[in-house]
């Protein structure tokens, strides 16, 4: 065994490094360090120039228009990103319906959509969750009822992230209301100019809009806007949610974060010493060394496993599971570091262009970040769930 | 050794309970936060008929006499409502200052109308490059032609926009620690205001070359009072947050009853019961820490502050449990803003940074450890 | 509100030190100090001392030849016989039997045993808990089978402590099979001299015999033996539990277990300095401290009440739970402040007479200890059990 | 980078586990405590025809030329069964001390028999006033007459009984550290044995005026030496215990299916569910320190230490964990004698008290913090 990466390997990291240093923007990573919000331009002026690299669509095979990469560049690229605090990717297009369209789409949805993903011309959402549903996913309501060449789509759906943004939305509905649980679910894409689509905001409680509701009013999808099978909607969204997920630990943010705490806590003063040789506070942040030690290499065990060609399984719950913890303990640490200078909010500097003394503008981000990582552990199946998934799948339990 | 309330103690509670409930429904604190009243708020007056302005303070100085368990007992019912009124910031800490340092006059000029309800005050003693410690400050005052002059900043003074003046700490030449009296609209006085994480009131201080009358020094020697109004604040803190844990705990509870999936009420789930048990036991242990803080201000300063300490950070470390878990026993409900309960999460998580955080007071205990 | 003892609480706190002063034998005092078992003469000598005292049975009213204290008295009483290492009474007889013999006993039971468990006649274990059962009380199996004046006892109980000393036993056993669960119990009396009760050591893994099997073949009691009505076993179990429990935390020990650790802590070195002031070392020692700072206010919360007239109940729960935990994590700290010291095992020492180098004899009990006291989250109900008491009586969930 | 094993690898782990499944069942395991074999015992001559014996030894010294993912395999099926055999204490240790600083003669007289499965050694580097640090001690040697003296004590010398001899550390006039072999019945040598609280054979040596030949100096400078030998004990112990919290995960696993508590089999029990599942993450994280460990065996030292040490520590809090669910889970029963899963549990405990515990270790970290 070993750990180290191959020359090749570690040629690749010096080439993303480079390409950060040369073609990432100075406000957006000025901004994505501060941790303030970024808005839609920002987005895409970041995806247009990974899209011009030919890097946007980091796990897409080669003819699709990907650059090819196995699961080790991917967290390479991954690693160095959140290092160089280059704007995340939304992953609803790109990463989420694309693999979906690409197994389970007709050719000519995907000879529509994702050369449309490719060069950000579409900006996608995620239709899932409802309101009454929770992390019980099979248990949606949203009803499709075929009229015609069309189906018409009622029902609600929630914690729609950046759907304010979004031209096109990715949604499961039910086609079979008879049909037990899982059967009766389709994979629709609509267009959010539909009429009877209405976005309505959730503001968080660290101030921000991120997430939505969706209500769909007697929503007219055309039928050839299903992916797959009518009832092979639950196919398509486990296959969405098992398929690529070693990025899940969110390990390059963790890692960032923790450098940035200890750099932190080593400025901050307590009684004329450094916060980061406070007793109490550095056997914290060794902790969290230890578990993002621990975690990493658990990453790169998976990650060799996926470029071995085994498919990752229960150990992404796992890696949700204690990657969620890790960052959520740096975000707490982070807040913690920051002392009486983490109780100002100022949601406008977060939110918009206006600048802040640099007193505060450098931790401004920190108690409203510790707030919004709490997300981590419930999104996305909450953290409980996870360990349910582990005792039935792999424990037999 | 007595746990129980006196007669007036339990009226005083059952009182405010009611008040609380009657007037600061959800709906009504979201409009008192959104259009702030200018100048004292109906609840404020209320406070003042029922005697809650006068009661932290001794009878010599005008007050009612309470002790730590009657400030006890407001706060917590404060917490539970998660009151949007600057109680502890504005009232009972730059307050007993006064009424620990003050001469007659100043006390007359003052303290009698925060107690009468027609100002409030605020009490500036932290500085950002000092973090927690209030006494290792960088505010320099000094005497000039017969007059203090003040220099320096104070950062995150609570209630310091509808301050009438502030009591603000200063290095003296002498290595003493003075306080001084600052009226609203000093020359050389600028005000950043803002409002911190969990929507209180606050902001920060410069004074640039202030000149002030030797009458608004209130002490040449503030420390002993300082702490002693330190300790007090801690402890009305830990029971504050006692209130809203309570709150928090109900509104969890409520929802795990309530909320249904995969076909059975969350309640029914055991490991988010042993969960809520947990929050409980945690609740259940603070209340008794609120209870050693509230019970330690008579005792002598060395045994307060380890007490107060104590206490501090070890609420301190359950209100974040207590909000960590509401947040996630609500699953995404609990991150937004609309749920009642993610404000609650707000406050506990963010009670840490007022008056010291649990690593600050995990020090003062873990010094004193061998002896105790 | 105030936590200070009152002056005649005070003043029976320094009666009860001065009489542990004088009449605690140092050879016990010792034994106990250095977490040597106790062998059976150690506890009836010392038992003899308290009854001669008049305060062995320390929670009986007068009328029965207690000492008529309430709970604040006892609190103080079992916290000074922790901190001046006196036995711990068996409480199988004067706490547990004989208030169920009190509450729910006949004249003559009451006459005739009482006065032998004043005085050290007789020595009681408790027959609950069965091979099948586990924290599931109830779910008993061993039966009495009712012939003539006489019933027939088949079965077998477990975990029965101190029972290879003891001369009686109550039990628990189903006199109905055909009611439901807890209505076919009833509570009986055994001379363990009857023929068909076998004793049979369990070993734990401190290498301690301190349980046993009990196997009962055929055993003949006596009706006279039984305890309250038929099928009244399960109200005496349930008096028995939810009777008097502030003593449950067993905050004595823990305070005295604190003191203990930290002087050592404070003794033995690190790299030239105390233990005590490594900081990972340290912080876990402080939040032990102030964890037991909690603890105690609660106890006194509880103790108050009870002296009021209240009925303690799911917060005794509260105290075993939180109590267990505390009085786990000081044994652990212990163990592991004696550093390479922990790792020698020495049985004979502690189990007979034989002396030991001081070197080792301080800290010889600390591992055996440690694992000892796993059992306080596991035995009276286990943690999860309280846990789930507590969501249910308390929480209503 | 690369997680699988060699063909060659997979085969000594599946033949070992077939052997430890075969030879070192609960009952044999006993037996063999109960009567050790004396001199070599069955199983010791397996591991010898194995090649087990030659295995983690550079083919320079007349091994095979195993490197930490190969003494990571062995010592990981040695824990699984708890196997009762000092491969760590009595071979690996002493042996790799031996290879690294014996000349050619030392080496015959000492390495060679070892590795033919004909003695075995001890090392005796610990002494209780210097606690878990190698370098602090307090045994001396010093020439005297042509011949060196030694004088001092060494605790918890583990194997210490069956050793054909001991390496023994002491402080030079030279203010360096040496190391001595002292065989067995040499004079002015005492031994008391014990076994650990985890059932390893082990004692203390006392050092009254030992007088050695020359020769019997290995090295009069062994630091490094030391610090990579200890480097490779702690990575072994690590995978040891990943081997027994694999055996006490798949124990209490087994456990809560087969038990059943108010009807149900305990495993339905969601808060048990998920107790059982941190038990899996514990291990799993563990497992990755354990291979962190064995591969940073070739760094740099510092790097290695490093390592070894965020290693050592995270393993000593992950398997107290395990070892303490596993008791909790498995109820009384797990607090007996006779459930086999104690055993794993007190191996587990003890494990953070050979070679350093999580607080040396995590002390280690965190001087290194900011630079790392």
């Amino acid at each position: 065994m070993n750990l180290t990466f191959s020359p090749e390997e570690q040629a690749f990291r010096e080439e993303v490094r480079r390409f950060l240093a040369d073609a990432l923007p100075s406000e957006l990573r000025e901004r994505v360090r501060l941790g303030r919000h970024l808005r839609a331009d920002d987005h895409i002026r970041w995806q247009n120039i990974l899209s011009d690299q030919g890097w946007l669509a980091a796990n897409w095979p080669v003819e699709h228009g990907g650059p090819g990469w196995g699961p080790v560049q991917r967290h390479i690229f991954d690693e160095e990103c959140a290092a160089a605090h280059a704007p995340t990717v939304v992953p609803f297009g790109v990463n989420m319906v694309a693999p979906v369209i690409m197994k389970f789409g007709s050719v000519e949805q995907q000879q529509h959509y994702l050369p449309r993903i490719l060069n950000n011309q579409d900006w996608w959402c995620q239709g899932y969750s409802e309101p009454g549903a929770g992390s019980d996913l099979a248990g949606l309501s949203t009803r499709a009822v075929l009229d015609g060449d069309h189906y018409i789509v009622n029902g609600q759906k929630t914690w729609t992230t950046l759907g304010q943004h979004a031209n096109m939305m990715f949604c499961l509905v039910r086609t079979d209301p008879n049909a037990k649980k899982q059967a009766g679910i389709s994979f629709l894409l609509m267009d959010m100019q539909t009429p009877g689509i209405t976005v309505r905001p959730i503001i968080t409680l660290d101030g921000a809009h991120e997430v939505n509701e969706v209500f769909l009013d007697n929503v007219r999808v055309p039928v050839e806007n299903r992916v797959g099978e009518e009832g092979q909607g639950w196919t398509c969204a486990k296959f969405l949610l098992t398929h690529e997920r070693t990025g899940i630990a969110g390990l390059g943010h963790a890692k960032q974060a923790l450098r940035h705490l200890k750099s932190l806590a080593s400025r901050m003063q307590h009684r004329g010493k450094p916060l980061l040789s406070l007793p109490s506070f550095r056997q914290r942040v060794v902790k969290a060394e230890l578990e993002l030690m621990a975690l990493e290499v658990t990453n790169l065990r998976v990650i060799a496993a996926a470029r071995d060609g085994g498919v990752p399984g229960a150990e992404s719950s796992l890696l949700k599971v204690r990657g969620s913890e890790l960052r959520q303990e740096i975000s707490e640490l982070t807040r913690r570091a920051l002392g009486p200078a983490a109780l100002p909010f100022f949601p406008e500097f977060l939110q918009g262009d206006e600048s802040l003394d640099d007193e505060y503008a450098q931790g401004a981000a920190a108690s409203a970040q510790y707030f919004n990582r709490r997300k981590l552990s419930i999104y996305g199946g909450a953290n409980e769930i996870q360990k349910s998934i582990v005792a039935k799948t792999i424990l037999g339990m | 050794m007595d746990f129980a309330l006196t007669d007036e103690q339990r009226m005083l509670e059952e009182t405010l309970t009611r008040l609380v409930a009657d007037q600061v429904t959800p709906e009504q604190r979201r409009a008192m936060l959104e259009a702030p009243a200018q100048g004292a708020s109906p609840l404020w007056r209320t406070f003042a008929e029922l005697g809650l302005l006068h009661m932290p303070f001794s009878e010599d100085t005008g007050g009612l006499g309470g002790d730590g368990t009657d400030v006890m007992i407001i706060m917590q019912a404060l917490g539970r409502g998660l009151v949007p009124e600057a109680y502890l910031f504005g009232l009972v800490m730059p307050g007993q200052l006064l009424a620990l340092c003050a001469n007659s006059a100043q006390q007359e000029r003052w303290l009698d109308p925060l107690l009468e309800g027609e100002h409030q005050l605020a009490l500036a003693w932290q500085e950002h490059t000092a973090r927690y410690d209030a006494f290792g400050i960088s505010t320099q005052a000094s005497q000039q032609d017969g007059q203090w002059q003040l220099n320096g900043r104070k950062d995150v003074v609570m209630n310091l926009g509808s301050a009438a003046a502030t009591l603000v700490t200063a290095q003296l030449p002498t290595g003493k620690l003075g306080v001084f009296i600052v009226p609203a609209n000093t020359q050389g006085v600028t005000l950043q205001t803002y409002r911190t994480m969990d929507e209180q009131p606050a902001g920060d201080l410069t004074l640039n070359s202030v000149a002030l009358p030797l009458e608004n020094c209130l002490s040449e020697d503030v420390s002993d009072a300082l702490a002693e109004v330190l300790a007090l604040g801690r402890a009305a803190l830990c029971a504050e947050a006692i209130g809203a844990m309570e709150t928090a705990c109900d509104q969890t509870l409520a929802y795990l009853k309530e909320r249904k999936q995969f076909g059975l009420p969350l309640a029914t789930f055991q490991s988010l019961q042993h969960r809520m048990v947990d929050m409980h036991l945690h609740l259940e242990q603070s209340r008794s820490m609120a209870i050693l803080a509230a019970t330690s201000l008579s005792l002598p300063a060395d045994e307060r502050d380890y007490k107060i300490a104590a206490a501090k950070a070890y609420c301190g470390e359950s209100a974040r449990f207590i909000a960590e878990q509401a947040i996630q026993l609500h699953g995404g409900m609990g991150m937004t803003e609309e749920c009642y309960v993610a404000h609650y999460a707000k406050h506990l998580v963010m009670f840490d940074h007022y008056l010291g955080d649990s690593d600050y007071h995990l020090e003062t205990v873990s010094e004193q450890l061998d002896a105790a």
